[in-house]
């Protein structure tokens, strides 16, 4: 709560410099189009016609609100002109990316936690496979999945797995080998075996370590579905709705897709937040 | 029924009624076709899907189809719905471009991955280089619109008769301030969205029959958007997923779109298939293609389905 | 006094290998421990007093010379769950509270439910921490989390328990109680203790054997048998008897010194 | 199946050989050779799969077709990474990086505008940030400008949220040393808390690096002049020119490898007293 | 015997806000130290020692009563420079050398770069660590690094010496030696020196004066004066004046104890 104040003068700073944004950027059309009317444009005029336009280059923050009222609440869900529609196709794709890329983060994890050839021989390639542009390689990967039979949600979720092993392999070998040589002595003298301290100890002690992993695997998650859908023809979700907007230069359609994305993304790693608070809570690691 | 599927080669559009109304107004399945329509996109090359095994049937242009089969992949035209071009360069007058002699010197907006062929071969033919070099044009790659010619960032902007150049009147800009030059017009026009297999599925007789069965249905789709254009529109919106597209553009649309599919009746016109050949084999010293195609198209599934 | 061998050392030897080049920490230790033995390690830093206690748990291996540990290597006897063992810093893990540290090895020895609880109650009470089992390690102040560490050891049933200086982080009050506390255990229960120390009144008071350490490389200065009645009131440390131990001790120490 | 069985084998062989060599002792050599194989066996077993399979050049060129298409194509593929490693990647992330370093040490002295502006940092760093390529090009015209405006938007918030994280790294006692050498606002930050930052700092640069390169690529989709890794990818996939893609995609992937590690060395000079770096 | 004072302080009081409620660690604090005192605080943990040498040194704001240092307030002291502090762990930047993290406060208040290089081989072989000049914190032993500490503190020439456990992790013997030598430095330069420590010998041994403290709240339960000679070899340690003082000392600690 102590935040409020702060993070409301920034947001207000932002819509401040947003609108000033928006009549620098807008100004050069209306001026242009008063030309060709053959009007002149006092300031005052001016100012408003850049908060209004069709398609501005930048539109104003109420343009957008206004669309996605329009695009959310004013449409039925199963409409596809429903944000929340195309919203939803993307969701999936990206929990069920973020959920395989958790799965084979953590795996490839543990296998380079505990065997030194992995370690040695896999850790180089991991890092190398992030620097590969895999949005350049969508639609590819897409055309091939689909020769193989695999399509709709599985390839985009696919790029999203892509995307977020990442940062969930980096940070769970961290974690599984935060555990210190002492800790690590304490189990021998139990004289436990490896799978015990894996439970007992490497694990517990990885946690700290994954929820900021998992965060930032969540919005690569994210963008993974939306580069994912935008090959494939925009067909559906919020991927979809940023080409769509693009090729026909709405780019109040643009933004609100875009807007739209953030807010998920915030809720997405919002809720990996409060999941992590639970999880540490139980085990005593907030104070 | 027979499974069909269909790879467009952009997204759910009224250049695509045909196939959307065959589908609506059931003429597929009165051929006992079970047909999917798959939408593209930006990036989606038909002529891999159709490799990758992805789809039956692909709608793509003839120069990218050609330079596929040299590629090694054995695209083969059963029919070739739209008769014109749909293709044109539109400029802006304010930035002193009257005629293709004004290019020289000038930026011009151009789509790539595999469209850009039509252009180049054009430009060879008028002697300008493309390479940045002097005395020749500035080439951009354009992305999916038109914001290029809008913001002045560029003279001249590719367009299609049906889509963009509509997108620039409805951004502000008066046919007045504009000058369009149609590839039709200046003799590069190459054939645009035929249906395209694989060859080695033609020896299939089953195959073939399947293929007889669509191309009827298809052109059966055609005849009646052209002649209901408002209806066919309708049935275009009703199919698009991204609920992105307007009314107002796709009736539009139509309407151009029915100016190009009119003088076909699905076949291939032969000369206008030697038309796109030399055009492209002209493309100078980096031609499209390098060699005359063989068994590029057939007659065998539009005669059989015209029948 | 024919008791029975516990712990054995013959010209045990450990060097380690470093990036600077190998470093001596134990050379030719010849050392025998009898059960019941209390045995107090003291000696400068970096002397090798840590290193002598983890060879002796298996948790170092010599480059040379044997240990044996109730007649069987060292690995064995880890396995047989021979030790407990207390570490210089109480290392409790943060996620679980008091309680469940303590019986974190007892599930690990598979030990029931019932008697875990049971354990667990016992061995609170016996460092005084009873009530605290539900709170977590930072909750408490340095020297309770040393004390639970202490009971983490004491749960399950080891023959030898070794500690690591276990009170170096406790106040002089504390720790004079926690030494009478040791010592009823010790009486009580006739358990194996290697106890590592850096204050001579404590190594003094608790032992029965006192292995005095010098550094570079790491060996054995003196072993001195304590002639103290086994048992010992606080005041024993006035007496003359007392004093004269001492005074061994730190003549040891300071040759010690010298030397290194 | 001859050549699929093949391919197994070698793995495994090779497989065996990581295993024996990575139980010795870990010199440079052997971190170095042991990756390596790895790498190779996965060229290998891909050559295989592809031949084994026959798989078609237009889905999945083999390694040894992009490798002479690598070869062949080299003032082409320089071209390109000059236009946009160099000229979008390079300079996007330098700006961004050092605004967003800037910008950390102008909030690190007002707690208000840190606790603004860190979850509003945090939120927009979730943002899918590819979706402003479009914008971006649509405002800073369609040559490297734009991509380099692409890859400071990407590389901004992930810069800043590390710096401020870092400007904080310092232990109470740390700071507490400063405040009693009574020194000033500016000697702390200098001798204490930008040295105690650095891990957090390199931490940034190294996320970004990777970012970068990506985001230049991208917004190449979004409209370029004809030249670009990005262009030629998206240009070369609609003429089914596949291994031209896929050397393209090496050159990404080299120079973004590159990049990391050169970085990364920069990090172990600087931050070698850390003790992830001991 | 009108010495001046020092550091004054009358009334003190200072509550922590926790989560839990407030924590009072000083109450009532009434402390009068004079030019070239030595005095010692002990007292059981958390009974507010390090929080009272917080305050004086301006690193803590007292919410009751006052302070002054010099006269002033600490804020102002410490604006002046008046204090070196030795913290209860040793704290160096592992960035800078050993000689590097002794220069640091010397940069800071603007020493010369010949006089920085004089003063820090100067106190380096004080701490007797000449020749680690150029090695790295981690490179040193904790002993060591804790008398690099006390050199970075000793390094510039502030009259007021504050040092929060200083030995706390050293071994008997080289504390014995550091004790001497803090004892000789004090006695050659007149500084005032502020000590804490847990061990009840040290703080006799050291002290001119020693403060006894008692947890919950935190305040003083006992002021005394020693009565021992400024000249102090360790043999002192067992003369009946000292073994006196210790028992009172002990005997407040007790008290301090069993009240809280
Ligand atoms: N893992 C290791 N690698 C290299 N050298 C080591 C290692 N462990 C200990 N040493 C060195 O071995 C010597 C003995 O160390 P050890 O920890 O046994 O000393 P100690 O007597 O326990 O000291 P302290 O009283 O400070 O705990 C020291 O010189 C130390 O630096
Ligand atoms: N920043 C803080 N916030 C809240 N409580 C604090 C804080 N610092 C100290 N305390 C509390 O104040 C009391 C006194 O702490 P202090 O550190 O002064 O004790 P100490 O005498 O130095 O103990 P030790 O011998 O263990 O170092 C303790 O109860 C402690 O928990
Ligand atoms: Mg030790
Ligand atoms: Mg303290």
């Amino acid at each position: 709560m102590k935040s409020f104040a702060p993070v409301l003068t920034v947001v207000g700073a932002i819509f401040v410099i947003w609108y000033g944004a928006a009549v620098v950027l807008n100004s050069a059309w209306a001026y242009d189009k008063a030309k060709r009317a053959d009007v002149t444009l006092s300031f005052s005029e001016m100012v408003t016609d850049t908060w209004s336009q069709e398609k501005p280059l930048l539109p104003a923050p109420h343009q957008v609100v206004k669309e996605i009222y329009k695009t959310t609440v004013l449409k039925k869900i199963t409409s596809k002109r429903s944000l929340i529609w195309h919203g939803w196709i993307t969701l999936s794709a990206t929990l069920l990316g973020f959920a395989m890329g958790t799965g084979f983060g953590i795996l490839l994890a543990v296998g380079i936690v505990h065997s030194r050839a992995m370690d040695m021989s896999v850790m180089p390639w991991v890092i190398a496979s992030q620097t590969i542009p895999i949005l350049a390689v969508a639609p590819m990967i897409i055309v091939v999945l689909n020769a193989v039979g695999i399509s709709g949600l599985l390839p985009k979720a696919f790029i999203s797995m892509y995307l977020s092993f990442f940062p969930v392999v980096v940070g769970m070998v961290k974690g599984l080998r935060s555990p210190d040589a002492m800790q690590l002595d304490q189990m021998r003298t139990w004289s436990a075996l490896k799978p015990t301290m894996f439970w007992k100890l490497r694990l517990p002690s990885s946690m700290p370590y994954l929820f900021p992993s998992l965060k930032i695997a969540m919005a690569a998650s994210l963008v993974g579905a939306i580069v994912g859908e935008l090959p494939t023809g925009a067909v559906a979700g919020l991927g979809a709705r940023l080409l769509a907007g693009s090729y026909y230069g709405q780019t109040i359609q643009i933004w609100s897709a875009l807007i739209s994305a953030a807010v998920l993304a915030a809720a997405l790693v919002a809720l990996i937040g409060l999941l992590q608070n639970i999880t540490l809570k139980r085990m005593g690691m907030l104070r | 029924a027979d499974d069909v599927s269909l790879q467009l080669k952009w997204v759910t559009q009224a250049q695509f009624a045909g196939y959307y109304v065959a589908l609506d107004k059931g003429f597929y399945s009165d051929e006992d076709l079970n047909v999917t329509i798959k939408p593209g996109g930006p990036d989606i090359a038909p002529a891999q899907v159709i490799a990758g095994g992805g789809a039956d049937v692909v709608l793509d242009w003839m120069p990218s189809a050609l330079a596929s089969r040299e590629k090694g992949l054995d695209l083969v035209n059963i029919a070739q719905p739209f008769k014109s071009s749909g293709m044109m360069l539109t400029c802006r007058k304010d930035a002193g471009v009257s005629s293709p002699a004004d290019f020289a010197g000038k930026t011009l907006g151009v789509w790539f991955f595999g469209n850009e062929y039509p252009f180049l071969s054009w430009m060879s033919k008028l002697g300008l280089a493309t390479d940045g070099s002097d005395g020749g044009v500035t080439v951009l790659k354009q992305g999916f619109n038109v914001d290029p010619i809008l913001q002045g960032q560029a003279a001249c902007v590719s367009t299609m008769t049906y889509n963009e150049y509509w997108q620039i009147i409805d951004a502000g800009l008066s046919a007045d301030d504009l000058v369009v030059f149609k590839y039709e017009d200046q003799g590069v026009a190459t054939l645009e969205d035929g249906m395209y297999v694989l060859g080695e599925n033609l020896k299939d007789a089953a195959f073939k029959d399947k293929m007889v069965r669509f191309v009827r249905a298809s052109m059966k789709g055609w005849k009646y958007a052209e002649a209901n254009p408002d209806e066919a529109a309708g049935i275009v919106l009703d199919n698009d997923a991204s609920g992105a597209q307007t009314e107002k553009h796709q009736k539009r649309m139509m309407g151009e779109i029915a100016k190009l599919t009119a003088g076909s009746n699905g076949a291939l016109d032969p000369a206008d298939f030697q038309r796109t050949v030399d055009s492209l084999l002209g493309g100078g010293s980096d031609p499209v293609i390098t060699k005359q195609p063989v068994g590029a198209w057939t007659h065998e599934i539009t005669d059989a389905a015209l029948n | 006094m024919n008791k029975e061998v516990i712990i054995e050392t013959k010209g045990l030897d450990l060097t380690f290998e470093t990036n600077d080049g190998p470093v001596h920490a134990l050379k030719d230790i010849n050392l025998t421990i009898e059960k019941g033995d209390f045995v107090s390690f003291i000696g400068p830093s970096g002397c090798g007093k840590t290193t002598l206690l983890r060879v002796m748990a298996d948790l170092e291996q010599p480059t040379g010379g044997t240990c044996t540990v109730n007649g069987v290597s060292p690995h064995e006897a880890r396995m047989n769950r021979a030790y407990g063992y207390v570490f210089q810093a109480a290392g409790l893990y943060p996620w679980r509270t008091i309680g469940g540290n303590i019986k974190l090895p007892l599930e690990i020895m598979g030990y029931s439910k019932v008697e875990q609880e049971e354990r667990v109650s016992k061995v609170l009470e016996l460092v005084e921490l009873d009530g605290f089992e539900k709170k977590f390690p930072w909750q408490l102040s340095g020297g309770m989390q040393q004390r639970a560490s202490i009971a983490r050891a004491l749960a399950f049933d080891a023959d030898i328990l070794l500690m690591d200086e276990p009170f170096g982080a406790l106040d002089e009050i504390v720790r004079d109680h926690l030494n009478e506390q040791l010592l009823a255990l010790w009486a009580r229960t006739h358990k194996t203790i290697g106890f590592v120390t850096h204050s001579i009144p404590e190594a003094v008071y608790l032992s029965t054997k006192i292995v005095v350490m010098s550094p570079r490389p790491g060996r054995i200065a003196d072993v001195i048998e304590s002639t103290l009645p086994k048992e010992r009131p606080l005041e024993i440390r006035d007496t003359p008897e007392f004093i004269e131990i001492a005074h061994r001790v730190r003549d040891g120490l300071h040759e010690g010194h010298s030397n290194g | 199946m001859s050549w699929i069985l093949g391919a197994l084998v070698f793995w495994a062989a090779m497989w065996a050989v990581n295993v024996k060599l990575s139980k010795g002792p870990k010199t440079r050599l052997i971190s170095l050779v042991v990756p390596t194989i790895f790498g190779i066996t996965l060229l290998v077993l891909w050559e295989c799969m592809v031949r084994g399979l026959n798989i078609s050049p237009v889905l999945l060129p083999a390694p040894s077709a992009i490798a002479v298409r690598f070869a062949n194509s080299l003032p082409i593929l320089w071209v390109d990474f000059v236009q946009t490693f160099m000229k979008g990647a390079l300079s996007g992330y330098i700006i961004g990086c050092g605004a967003a370093f800037l910008t950390a040490i102008a909030v690190d002295r007002s707690p208000f505008l840190q606790r603004g502006l860190l979850p509003v940092g945090n939120f927009v760093a979730a943002l899918p940030i590819v979706g402003m390529a479009p914008i971006l090009v649509m405002w800073f015209g369609f040559d490297w400008q734009s991509k380099a405006a692409v890859v400071v938007v990407m590389v901004f918030f992930p810069m800043l949220v590390n710096t401020v994280e870092g400007l904080k790294a310092s232990d109470h006692m740390q700071r507490d040393l400063m405040q009693t050498y009574g020194a000033s606002y500016f000697q702390g930050l200098t001798k204490l808390r930008l040295p105690a930052a650095m891990p957090f700092i390199f931490n940034g640069l190294k996320i970004c690096s990777t970012l970068a390169l990506i985001g230049a690529i991208v917004a190449e989709f979004f409209g370029s002049p004809i030249k670009g890794m990005g262009f030629r990818i998206s240009t070369e996939v609609g003429r089914l020119a596949l291994d031209m893609v896929w050397a393209e995609i090496t050159v990404a992937a080299l120079a973004g490898s590159a990049f990391y590690g050169a970085v990364a060395l920069i990090e172990k000079g600087v931050t070698f007293w850390h003790p992830s770096q001991r």
